[in-house]
């Protein structure tokens, strides 16, 4: 370019440097991160980064106790599955199971000792461990035993012994373990018919037909993966296929599962049991020596009479009696609700009879006795029902509690209002919490020693009901601890050690405990001269699970007369009038949240439910022609009324469930435990009645009447479903059960490649 | 030196008679500026053809084969096995072939435009703005004097009301 | 009286230029960044020179990257490691004091990487290094490298060129590498 | 080899429609409506494996939920006869996918597992997979999704974290399928053996409703249940050609 | 036809042209004010929100994942087809009362497909990746897959944007070349570029009108391609009620429908702030009208169409995507479609609603509305009413969703504001070319001096 004077220079030499900025920061913009790489100053000596290992434990999310092997990566624990070798689950595992990873991983989790200032509204501050148990350990001397209490969720295995040990070093007997869903009614009826302590084995795998009074053993029923497991096999496994029916007023998953649904009426599960049993009797199906005594029991339960109390037709009751005789092997089961009735016992009862009928005790496909479990496990009397905590609760007001310590358990949400628990622990001076979140009752504590999860615990435990022989199993940590936490078994005994209780409970950690506790088992162990103990842990530590493969003989089973005598089931007695409470309330443990624990699980919060697809809240199943009667649609928002208070919640219209009953999930409506949990819809047991069943105490929790309100208000109901019709578009297809006549793979249009086996 | 002799017409008519005779007189073919193109341009000064429709037809061909190469091309360069179609799928290709046809036959219809009507103009050339409006211009080149004074007799009888010699300088 | 459009082309002359220098100083400016800071060779806590250990004492790669034979990551030696020579060897150099002073506070040392793949490729170092591929041919001479440097561009295309010339089982499937 | 070999030879192994049954592996998933009893343990095992997202309260309520696969609930019939019937959904793999022809960019296609796979690097989220998928299983990230520490721990490292933006879908567990064929190779072996590779869902289900394998393998578990006369593809008629085949619920009239 | 030009001259002609383009008044960077203040506020920033924040933004979810963007993208494309459609066609049958009007309304197909594509660019869930679908040679030697109708979309489209464009430039050259003599400055500059030189020899006149004749030609069936393609973005779906036959015919009468109701608009504006009074007439509003007529009858029929061969098949699927869509939640809407475009064009059966300029305008805006819902049922109905009941939804556009729309006619407003201070809107040549050419005697016997 000749002519360019000095102005365009410039100019273009601004241009120039202004590009050269430019690229430059474009440049530098698009160049990578930083990132570290930083390794372990020494490595666990099973650890190498990029590959997996996987740890065998047990699962602590429900009583079933199934066996769960934990991958984990780096460190870190990734997923959850079933261990194969456990007998219970057989390597399947539930949702809830599953979501035992965001439990050890929750945000919400308690991380240090925490020691409120002033009274139970004031703010926590952090202390030490030390700080933490001495306070205690000092307060713990100085009362006297028989005034400090112990109130832990359900524990089995060595754990619940250290409690044992612990409380009688402190001189107190007061150790009671409580669990919402404890099936105290079903302990008692096995008692009672079959004189057993221990829970029999319900063999579905190998039953032809099943009867189920109320129990949801696929959902939420004592051990519903390895119910599913049977189920599963008794469907599609052998060469006949089971039949299922399931006695309730409202559809469970179970009922959902069942071939067939009877909605007796709430309560008369009983009458239907003994209608069912007057029926075999009477139609000659049944020729034991004692025909005549069961005639003679059974005489007030004809089928017209049953019929017209159950509001389940006469040929319905015929048909349903004939095929559980004829359909060998066959099982009856009962429990949920209606083990929760006034006359929870008898009904249970009732339904054994049906088993002790067609014979089904003692075989494959009926149910099988359990031996007695290898470890300790607390009796029956610790097993906290609903009339001992009223007893606490009456304890701490009269002042008899000096010090509460609660582990991981929350009566203040699964206890109804009107016992006034809540308001009685204002009465105990020294509540401990050795919960590891903030839930209803930690958040009434006065000092939080926070647990280690079961994930990061030494531990082991006896799945009940047994299945069928000896098993045990050991729980080890699979991640370092997360935070400044401590294992309850450690606080136990790190609390015996500042009382002197050294002699009884010599042990340093809750892991020397266990592996000393073991030495038992590896001691009766038939490879005891085999291998020595070291070898044996290593083992059980690999395989996560330990037991001895012989049934124990269910042989000739004798049944006392009495027992036949005292058969008898009565009408369900309700709190509140059928005229100004026109519906039963029937509120049904969650599928994900069980009695409420797994509330502050985000992946349970948004698991839709299975028979809803409702996420983040809680319900009002309706009968959709009550519905109509009452004018609410979907949605709307209601209040259900009971003598003893009222909830509200959106109504969900609910085609199986009976037009009399009205059904709410448990599990929602917390007032604490965490972000995911924290006012969510609103919870059914505050507003159950105070009423126990009579013969065991324990909370009849589907005996109560309500109303509903409607608030002309509507609320959100979050579902992940949309229309739940098929409208004629083959999605879900269905055949009858003869097989080979159902639709054949080879006319669809496209043929599925199929090979010939 | 002057070298162009351009007569400014009023009317169209009178312009392309002035064309024509210049035409006549052996001048070489004078060129017409007009406002709006020009009917009867043909008979007076013979048939026009254009390299236009051969530029377009070539293009299109050439798109169309382009548009098929590349879609083909492409798919067996890195395989995508999609919808359990083969991965040279005629149908939709086809539809790939005719846009590219399309657009390569657009491209070379301007390109065709451009070149035969000698666009954009580097070198100046002969113009009188008012042809833009409501003149029309006859120019024709004259090689000397003597045929200037010609061209411009002829534009006068022919009825121009204005004759101006204009020079193409080259830039 | 005429008509071009060379004279106007003039007058736009001078803007045009300095689009022209602009850009060419845009393309400069992001050459000369990528030149001289590659940010391909950053400083690391410990001057850990792989030329001494890898060239001159000739100590294989895997005697410390243990894992590449067996896992997805190689895996950086965690200081016992270094400790179990150093513990005996070379202790008064200062660099090495430095890895003893992370080893007496048992802390890890804050390797930074050189060579790092963005989170969403599934690059098993195992599968490579049981293929018989170099470790040089990814992470170039690092036996002739006082400070680690990065060479290789460890893009997409760079790593099919490589699969295609050995003919990788699928290994232009896409999901073969990304996750 | 030279460009000309690559062309001949793709060409000539993708020129027949159906070439798709001649790849290393045709994983298929039968669901025995009558076994599943609607627990819903496989969607959390795949919301575990996957590092699918909390997409909180407000999202599901826009109808923005992500579950890989999902339990679909059907009422037949009213009270006292109403039927509730499950049916687990997830992506059918389907051999001629719809999803796969309209994506502009390639991101999803078929591999050489016959697995219907989602490139999440590539999408750039027309979203028109989704809108072509018939059994709405493609789910689409709104907004970049945060796991509140420590939740993060839990991300497994073998799937990626999807971007927003991005389409992403049951994958049947492609990285254990990968990790599957890895130790394969270290023994040795050409092929997974049947049962060696399980996705989360099929894993986890409590009644073993879900079997999984390779069809191709005609002594594998799924090609036997393949056999079963009940077995039937949802939305057969629209011949999308599904590696998911169900088995038919069993409903029987009284005992 | 060259009766209502008496009174005008040839140089009226240029003289008010140039006036259009040079002088300015306060009115119009009033509006342009406006119509960028709003692009800014009601496009730019909501989508800057949503780039940032993801497409969550917007109301699309689980099984309505298209929504108002992609409504909006057919709805522009639409309104794209009839200017440089109708003006080729018109060009090619030669019909005289074009001339004035055609300018404009290719303008009006360049800056809709302008804005279309944008509506792509929003609609992405990753725009910063949308060169991923353009065949370019890039080191991850990938290509983009040319069996997806989308890309068939991206093909047809950038042919269209570069046909169209190419095509009103070359109708301009001589327009420019007219206004370069009588401009100064930099515009002259500018002109001087755009007309590349042009004189008017009789050869420039006869090749550009063959060159723009090939150029008509190619065109017609490329913008009929267009809006097929569009079409089939839905119709090669398996959804119900879209994976139709009809689907591409169906398109492009209505993309030509609303396309020439959006001319009228235009042709209102013009005559009205640009006053082209005596350019833009009666005429011009009468020959539209018929038009519009003709394609709301066409279009009606093929809606009645859709309806009997839904309700015939009597399949479940297209018996309940026809049920949502004339009594489900949308059904309104549908109705309001119905209203605008099928009942209301029937006024224009009357000459004297035809030849009456605002009530014209009022209805071409009233079918432009119900346009634009078709475009949106068309998405909202069918995609929340798919196979399997268990995923059906509800979408309702979100406020940023509704912003963009607004921001986007900002857009085009904006645009043609622009061009219209650049491109002489009413071609002056042609206009000369209806009138009669100066004799003694005639009204344009006058000279300009």
């Amino acid at each position: 370019m000749p002519d360019i004077d000095r102005r365009d220079f410039l100019k273009l030499v601004g241009a120039g440097s202004v590009g050269v900025a430019a690229g430059f920061v474009l440049a530098e913009s698009i160049k990578h991160p930083v990132e570290y790489l930083i390794p372990f100053p020494v490595p666990p000596e099973d650890y190498s980064p990029g590959i997996a290992t996987w740890y065998n434990t047990v699962c602590r999310m429900c009583a079933a106790g199934c066996g769960i092997s934990v991958r984990t990566r780096e460190g870190r624990a990734k997923k959850i599955e079933g261990n194969p070798a456990h007998p219970v689950n057989q390597g399947r595992l539930c949702a809830l199971g599953q979501a035992g990873l965001q439990v050890l991983y929750n945000p919400d989790r308690l991380t240090t000792p925490l020691l409120r200032d002033g009274d139970r509204t004031g703010p926590f501050t952090q202390i030490t461990w030390e700080e933490g148990l001495s306070a205690v350990a000092d307060r713990l001397a100085s009362v006297d035993g028989g005034r400090i209490y112990l109130l832990s969720e359900g524990v089995r295995g060595h754990l619940a012994g250290l409690f044992e040990l612990f409380m009688a070093g402190l001189g107190s007997n007061r150790l009671l373990h409580y669990d919402f869903d404890y099936p105290h009614t079903l302990y008692a009826a096995n008692k009672r018919f079959y004189g057993e302590n221990n829970l029999p084995y319900y063999d579905l795998r190998n039953a032809r037909y099943l009867l189920s009074f109320g129990a949801d053993y696929l959902g939420s029923w004592i051990s519903p993966v390895h119910h599913g497991l049977g189920f599963g096999h008794s469907r599609q496994g052998g060469e006949v296929r089971g039949y299922f029916v399931q006695i309730e007023p409202r559809m469970s998953l179970s009922g959902a599962a069942a071939d067939e649904w009877i909605a007796a009426s709430p309560g008369t599960e009983g009458l239907l049991a003994l209608g069912l049993a007057h029926h075999i009797v009477a139609e000659g199906l049944y020729e034991g020596d004692d025909r005549d005594d069961w005639m003679s029991a059974l005489a007030a339960y004809s089928t017209a009479r049953v019929a017209e109390q159950t509001d389940v037709p006469t040929n319905t009751i015929a048909r349903l009696a004939k095929a559980f005789a004829r359909n060998q092997p066959s099982l009856a089961i009962g429990g949920g609700a209606a083990g929760n009735h006034s006359g929870g016992v008898d009904t249970l009862v009732a339904v054994n009879a049906l088993n002790y009928l067609v014979g089904n005790l003692g075989k494959s496909g009926g149910l099988l006795f359990n031996p007695d479990p290898v470890v300790g496990r607390p009796t029956r009397s610790r097993r906290a029902s609903f009339q001992t905590m009223l007893e606490l609760a009456e304890d701490a007001r009269r002042g008899n509690i000096e010090v509460l310590i609660v582990n991981q358990t929350n009566p203040v949400f699964t206890l109804p209002a009107a016992t006034g628990f809540k308001e009685a622990l204002a009465g105990i001076p020294l509540i401990v919490s050795l919960s590891s979140f903030m839930d209803e009752t930690t958040a009434l504590a006065d000092l939080i020693l926070p647990s280690h999860t079961y994930l990061e615990s030494w531990g082991d435990d006896i799945p009940e009901p047994g299945v069928g022989f000896r098993t045990a199993s050991v729980s080890q940590p699979v991640v370092s601890p997360l935070y400044d936490t401590r294992a309850t078994g450690d606080i136990v005994l790190g609390l015996a050690q500042k009382l002197g209780l050294t002699d009884s409970m010599p042990w340093t950690s809750m892991k020397e405990y266990v592996e000393q506790g073991w030495r038992q088992i590896h001691a009766r162990g038939a490879d005891t001269e085999t291998r020595d103990f070291q070898a044996f842990w290593r083992a059980i530590l690999q395989a996560g699970v330990w037991g001895e493969k012989l049934r124990r003989d269910n042989g000739a089973f004798a049944l006392d007369k009495s027992v036949i005598d005292n058969i008898g089931a009565q009408q369900p007695e309700f709190s509140g009038s059928n005229d100004d409470f026109p519906f039963v309330l029937h509120p049904y443990l969650s599928n994900t949240f069980l009695d409420g624990r797994g509330a502050n699980l985000p992946w349970m919060q948004e698991l839709p439910d299975p028979m809803t697809s409702v996420v983040y809240g809680s319900w009002v199943e309706l009968n959709p022609a009550t519905a109509r009667q009452l004018g609410l649609a979907q949605g709307d928002l209601v209040r259900v009324e009971s003598p003893h208070g009222s909830v509200s919640a959106p109504v969900y219209l609910y085609p199986g469930i009976r037009p009399d009953v009205i059904a709410m999930p448990i599990g929602q409506g917390h007032a604490e435990y965490g972000r995911y949990a924290r006012n969510r819809g609103s919870n059914p047991i505050e507003i159950l009645a105070p009423r126990a069943e009579s013969h065991t105490g324990a909370l009849a929790w589907s005996a109560t009447r309500v109303k509903l309100a409607a608030t002309g208000k509507k609320a959100a109901l979050v579902q992940t479903g949309g229309t739940s019709r098929q409208l004629g578009r083959g999605i879900v297809q269905t055949t009858d059960a003869t097989a080979g006549s159902g639709h054949n793979a080879r006319l669809n249009s496209i043929p599925i490649k199929v090979v010939s086996t | 030196m002057a070298n162009n002799a351009l007569g400014l017409f009023h009317e169209p008519d009178a312009a392309l008679a002035a064309a024509g005779k210049l035409k006549g007189a052996g001048f070489a073919a004078p060129a017409l500026i007009s406002p709006i193109p020009m009917e009867g341009v043909e008979e007076v000064l013979g048939r026009k053809t254009s390299v236009i429709k051969r530029f377009t037809l070539f293009g299109a061909i050439l798109g169309g084969l382009s548009g098929f190469a590349l879609a083909a091309g492409t798919a067996v360069l890195y395989v995508h096995p999609t919808g359990g179609r083969p991965i040279i799928t005629f149908p939709p290709f086809l539809i790939i072939t005719y846009e590219m046809t399309i657009l390569f036959g657009i491209l070379a219809t301007v390109l065709g435009f451009l070149i035969s009507a000698r666009l954009p103009a580097i070198r100046e050339r002969v113009y009188v703005p008012d042809a833009a409006v409501d003149k029309f211009a006859v120019t024709v080149l004259c090689d000397n004097a003597e045929q200037f004074e010609r061209a411009a007799a002829i534009l006068r009888g022919a009825g121009a009301e204005d004759v101006q010699a204009i020079a193409e300088q080259h830039p | 009286m005429g008509v071009s459009i060379v004279p106007t082309l003039r007058v736009l002359k001078p803007a045009a230029m300095i689009i022209v220098v602009m850009a060419l100083g845009t393309v400069v400016g992001f050459w000369a960044n990528a030149a001289f800071l590659p940010g391909t060779a950053p400083k690391q806590p410990i001057a850990f020179s792989h030329k001494m250990h890898a060239g001159d004492y000739q100590i294989p790669c895997m005697y410390c990257h243990i894992e590449a034979r067996r896992s997805i990551s190689a895996g950086v030696p965690s200081i016992n490691k270094c400790v179990g020579c150093h513990g005996i060897v070379a202790k008064d150099r200062p660099q090495i004091r430095k890895v003893l002073d992370y080893w007496q506070n048992k802390e890890p040392i804050p390797w930074i990487k050189v060579h790092d793949l963005p989170d969403f490729v599934y690059f098993p170092h195992k599968r490579h290094v049981l293929a018989g591929v170099e470790c040089q041919i990814c992470h170039g001479p690092v036996e002739t490298m006082d400070v680690v440097t990065r060479t290789a561009p460890l893009k997409m295309g760079w790593c099919l060129e490589c699969h295609k010339a050995r003919a990788v089982e699928h290994g232009t499937d896409c999901w073969t590498c990304h996750k | 080899m030279s460009v000309v070999d690559r062309f001949s030879e793709s060409w000539r192994k993708y020129r027949k429609p159906g070439y798709y049954e001649d790849f290393d592996y045709a994983w298929t998933m039968t669901i025995d409506l009558d076994r599943c009893n609607g627990c819903e343990a496989c969607v959390t095992a795949c919301q575990a494996e996957n590092n699918l997202p909390i997409v909180g309260e407000e999202d599901i309520a826009r109808g923005r939920q992500m579950q890989w696969i999902r339990i679909e609930r059907y009422w037949d019939g009213e009270y006292p006869n109403a039927r509730l019937s499950f049916i687990p959904m997830l992506c059918q793999h389907c051999d001629a996918a719809p999803c796969e022809t309209v994506c502009p960019v390639s991101a999803t296609y078929h591999n050489q597992d016959g697995l219907n796979v989602q490139v999440y690097n590539r999408c750039i989220g027309t979203r028109s997979c989704a809108v072509y998928c018939p059994y709405e299983v493609r789910y689409f990230n709104y907004s970049n999704h945060h796991w509140p520490a420590p939740l993060d721990q839990q991300l497994n490292p073998d799937v990626s974290v999807r971007e927003k933006g991005v389409m992403e879908k049951c994958t049947f567990c492609i990285q254990r399928i990968r990790q599957a064929k890895d130790h394969a190779k270290d023994d040795g072996r050409r092929r997974v053996r049947d049962g060696e590779v399980q996705p989360a869902c099929v894993q986890t289900c409590p009644t073993e409703a879900l079997v999984f394998g390779d069809r191709n393998d005609p002594d594998s578990q799924v090609s036997r249940s393949l056999n079963d006369p009940r077995a039937y593809r949802v939305l057969d008629e629209l011949n999308t050609r599904p590696s998911v085949v169900y088995l038919k619920k069993v409903v029987t009239d009284g005992g | 036809m060259a009766a209502e030009h008496n009174e005008l001259t040839y140089a009226d002609v240029n003289r008010d042209v140039v006036r259009s383009l040079v002088e300015t008044g306060p009115k119009y960077y009033v509006t342009l004010g406006v119509a960028v203040g709003v692009f800014l506020t009601c496009f730019f920033f909501p989508w800057f929100y949503q780039l940032f924040y993801g497409i969550g933004a917007a109301g699309m979810n689980q099984p309505t994942v298209w929504g108002t963007y992609l409504a909006s993208f057919i709805f522009w494309i639409g309104l794209s087809h009839s200017g440089t459609l109708l003006s080729c066609v018109l060009h090619i049958t030669n019909s005289a009362w074009r001339k004035a009007m055609y300018r404009s309304a290719e303008a009006m197909t360049l800056f809709s497909l302008m804005v279309a594509a944008t509506m792509v660019m929003v609609h992405l869930g990753r725009p910063w990746f949308i060169h991923w679908s353009l065949p370019y040679p890039n080191q991850m030697e990938l290509w983009p897959n040319f069996r997806s109708p989308l890309l068939f979309d991206v093909m047809a489209i950038s042919t269209y944007l570069a046909g169209s464009s190419i095509f009103i430039y070359m109708g301009s050259i001589p327009d420019f070349a007219a206004v370069r003599d009588r401009t100064s400055g930099w515009r002259h500059h500018m002109y001087v570029l755009l007309s590349l030189g042009w004189r008017g020899t009789d050869t420039e006149w006869h090749r550009l009108g063959r060159a723009y004749t090939f150029l008509a030609v190619l065109i017609i069936p490329l913008a009929v391609s267009v809006h097929s393609i569009v079409s089939w973005d839905f119709a090669l779906s398996i959804v119900p009620a879209l994976h139709q036959t009809i689907f591409a015919p169906y398109f492009v009468v209505g993309a030509i429908y609303s396309g020439t109701a959006g001319i009228v608009t235009v042709m209102f504006m013009l005559r009205k702030y640009m006053n082209f009074e005596r350019y833009i007439t009666e005429l011009h509003f009468d020959n539209l009208g018929k038009l519009l007529l003709l394609l709301s009858l066409i279009w009606t029929y093929i809606n009645v169409l859709e309806i009997f061969t839904g309700w015939y098949s009597g399949t479940s699927t297209e018996l309940e995507a026809l049920r949502y869509k004339l009594f489900g939640f949308y059904a309104p809407l549908y109705w309001e479609m119905i209203l605008f475009c099928a009942v209301a064009p029937l006024l224009l059966i009357s000459r004297r609603f035809r030849t009456s300029f605002v009530p014209m305008l009022f209805l071409s805006f009233a079918i432009n509305i119900g346009m634009y819902t078709e475009r949106f049922l068309i998405v909202a109905t069918s995609l929340s009413r798919k196979y399997l009941p268990d995923t059906w939804g509800l979408y309702v556009p979100s406020l940023v969703e509704i912003s963009i729309l607004i921001g986007s006619v900002a857009m085009f407003v904006t645009l043609f504001l622009v061009f219209v201070k650049i491109f002489p809107s009413v071609s002056i040549y042609e206009v000369k070319e209806t009138m009669d050419v100066p004799r003694k005697g005639t009204p344009q016997w006058q000279t300009t001096r």
